[in-house]
């Protein structure tokens, strides 16, 4: 089973990885901010599998401030994204 | 009926990595800003959901499986706010990079 | 062990190829978004490295809060001038052979560990019963290096001092210059208003299970500090002029707290910091609470900015 | 090599890399940028410590783990200020930089973070 677990967290990994590299690629500002809406997901579930694997139960707290933080930084993505000093 | 529980989470965890797998497919495939958004959160989302729900037979206590669970629901709700965020800029911008 | 150890290469690679495109990225902005894509990776790392306490300090401060405060000044240097120097490629190549020199030092270091390894970790184990707290590192900051902690919240201060300090005369004791969102958007709105009640129950969550598992009144702060902001942000409370009678007491009653009890420990238990026996667990918990406040609303601050605006009469 | 090992090897790197940003990009911001990329490279290094000596039932030593907290935080604020003196900067002059010839002062700026 911990195997198992490590396992999907590996193959999350390399997913996250992967859509990381295309999203930092691309030249629009629009596909960066989504890098932290990424992790926010995929880092949330690679955490909750170490999470269980590794029988360590307040890796789920690092979970949960990775979610919060990562809209909080998309909220500052957004903000201060190119093209909206016109309105300041 | 442990080894039920087991097979569930390695089936839905196993579900999970795929739509994960199938999230990064649609970053890449997908041609203009809009529909990859919409790959990212829609599906990232369904496969976060499917590992928290695999995981909950493996937790301990109550109290532990409530935190997976609202864990999925902050990440829930928040990316697709934060979404339609994003989607904003780029209707305003009349980009599509 | 062998998945564990293919987890990590390739964590160890993401974490390096992020490194290398914030660095080589073209513009500001990519370059910030990479810092904080690096910093909420890196927490992951810190998990692998059974440092849970440090990997919610870095979700926390490194990903979110370094993030806000380097994007604001994202925002206002995008036209700036001066940035037009240029370093030849020999200077170049020079620079990139000496780092490569200083991290194989560092990395030689890291290969060659010590006959002995110095550690005080079961010191720590065998007298952190006494303090009645469950979590060691909760128990380094408050016990045995609870100087170290006072003075790091004096720093905290003293930096928000400074920057107050550079505000031009115009606008001394006015509004931190954060850049609230542009536009009135419903969306926003509602994230802000939805977020921060569930940001204050992890923030309080952090600061009470600080004391028997990883987290603490830094996590807990963090958390209060980026609900704060992003109320701000979406427009639904004003920034505060740094005047206002309640913001410089809420400032310092953490640091004050914390001293009262150091210096009510000379009288008490003869030494400065030092906790009478018994009520170590309790006088913790109450620092760590005012400490939690002081450190939302200093970090806030701090993300907040320089002064930018006149405090209006 | 074990896991904590192959995290100072790449702490050691980060620092590598930290230094290389910090020396060779103009812009201030992006040298605090770097500067703070080589301080977690530090911190990684750090982790090492801790993870080798740990022992009484834990992961690793507490002590470095809480210099490190304290380090990530001091480090936050001393962004903040080093920021704060780049937009004042900006506010004086309308550059971010202190004059070209003069290269020895562009570090001076951001030597704050």
């Amino acid at each position: 089973m911990i195997s198992f677990l490590l396992g999907a967290a590996g193959f999350v990994l390399m997913t996250v990885a992967l859509a990381l590299v295309v999203i930092l690629r691309r030249p629009a500002e629009v596909d960066h901010m989504m890098a932290a809406q990424l992790l926010g997901t995929g880092g949330g579930a690679i955490l909750l599998l170490l999470a269980t694997a590794t029988e360590t139960p307040p890796i789920v707290d690092v979970a949960l401030l990775l979610a919060l933080f990562a809209s909080f930084a998309a909220v500052a993505f957004v903000r201060s994204a190119p093209g909206q000093e016109s309105e300041v | 009926m442990n080894l039920a529980l087991d097979i569930f989470t390695v089936s839905a965890v196993s579900a999970g990595a795929l739509f994960f797998l199938a999230g990064t497919v649609g970053l890449l495939r997908f041609p203009d800003s809009l529909t990859r958004l919409h790959a990212l959160t829609k599906v990232d989302n369904l496969g976060l959901g499917l590992v928290v729900l695999g995981l909950l037979p493996q937790t301990n206590g109550l109290f532990g499986a409530l935190k997976l669970v609202s864990i999925w629901l902050l990440v829930q709700l928040s990316g697709a706010i934060v979404t339609q965020l994003i989607a904003g800029t780029v209707r305003r911008r009349g980009s599509n990079g | 062990m062998t998945i564990f150890a293919v987890f990590d290469i390739g964590l160890v690679v993401l974490i390096l190829g992020i490194a290398v495109s914030t660095i080589a990225a073209r513009d500001a902005f990519a370059a910030v978004i990479g810092f904080v894509v690096y910093g909420l990776l890196l927490s992951i790392a810190w998990v692998r490295l059974a440092a849970v306490d440090v990997a919610l300090t870095e979700a926390a401060i490194g990903g979110g809060m370094t993030g806000m405060l380097m994007l604001g000044a994202v925002a206002r240097l995008r036209f700036a001038g001066g940035n037009d120097i240029s370093i030849s490629l020999p200077v170049r190549f020079a620079t990139a052979v000496l780092c490569a020199l200083v991290a194989a030092g560092l990395a030689i270091a890291v290969l060659s560990p010590p006959d002995a390894i110095p550690t005080l970790a079961p010191m720590v184990m065998e007298n952190l019963a006494q303090s009645g707290l469950g979590n060691p590192v909760a128990g380094v900051l408050f016990v045995y290096r609870a100087l170290d902690t006072l003075l790091e919240k004096v720093v905290l201060i003293l930096a928000l001092l400074g920057v107050w300090s550079l505000a031009p005369d115009s606008v001394w004791g006015g509004i931190p210059g954060l850049r609230v969102y542009a536009r009135r958007s419903s969306t926003l709105t509602f994230l802000a208003q939805l977020l921060p009640p569930v940001g204050i129950v992890v923030a309080i969550y952090m600061c009470w299970v600080g004391a028997k598992e990883p987290g603490g009144a830094f996590q807990g702060g963090t958390v209060l500090a980026a609900m704060w902001l992003l109320v701000m942000i979406a427009g639904l409370k004003r920034v505060p002029s740094i005047g206002q009678p309640w913001l410089r007491p809420l400032l310092v009653v953490g640091p004050v707290i914390f001293l009262a009890i150091g210096l009510a420990g000379m009288v008490l238990a003869n030494a400065f910091l030092a906790y009478p026996p018994g009520y170590a667990k309790p006088l913790i918990v109450a620092v760590e609470v005012a400490l939690t406040l002081s450190i939302g609303v200093a970090l806030g601050l701090l993300a907040a900015g320089p002064l930018e605006q006149a405090q209006q009469q | 090599m074990n896991a904590a090992t192959l995290f100072g090897l790449s702490g050691a790197a980060l620092v590598g890399i930290g230094l290389y940003g910090f020396v060779t990009n103009p812009e201030p911001l992006r040298k605090i940028l770097a500067f703070n990329l080589l301080g977690s490279g530090v911190f990684l290094v750090f982790g090492v410590v801790s993870r080798r000596a740990a022992a009484s039932g834990l992961g690793g030593d507490p002590v470095p783990q809480a210099m490190v907290i304290t380090a990530i935080v001091v480090a936050f604020a001393a962004t903040a200020m080093a920021i704060a003196l780049v937009l004042r900067l900006l506010q004086e002059t309308g550059r971010s930089t202190l004059g070209a010839d003069s290269p020895g002062d562009t570090d001076r700026v951001s030597g704050n973070s």
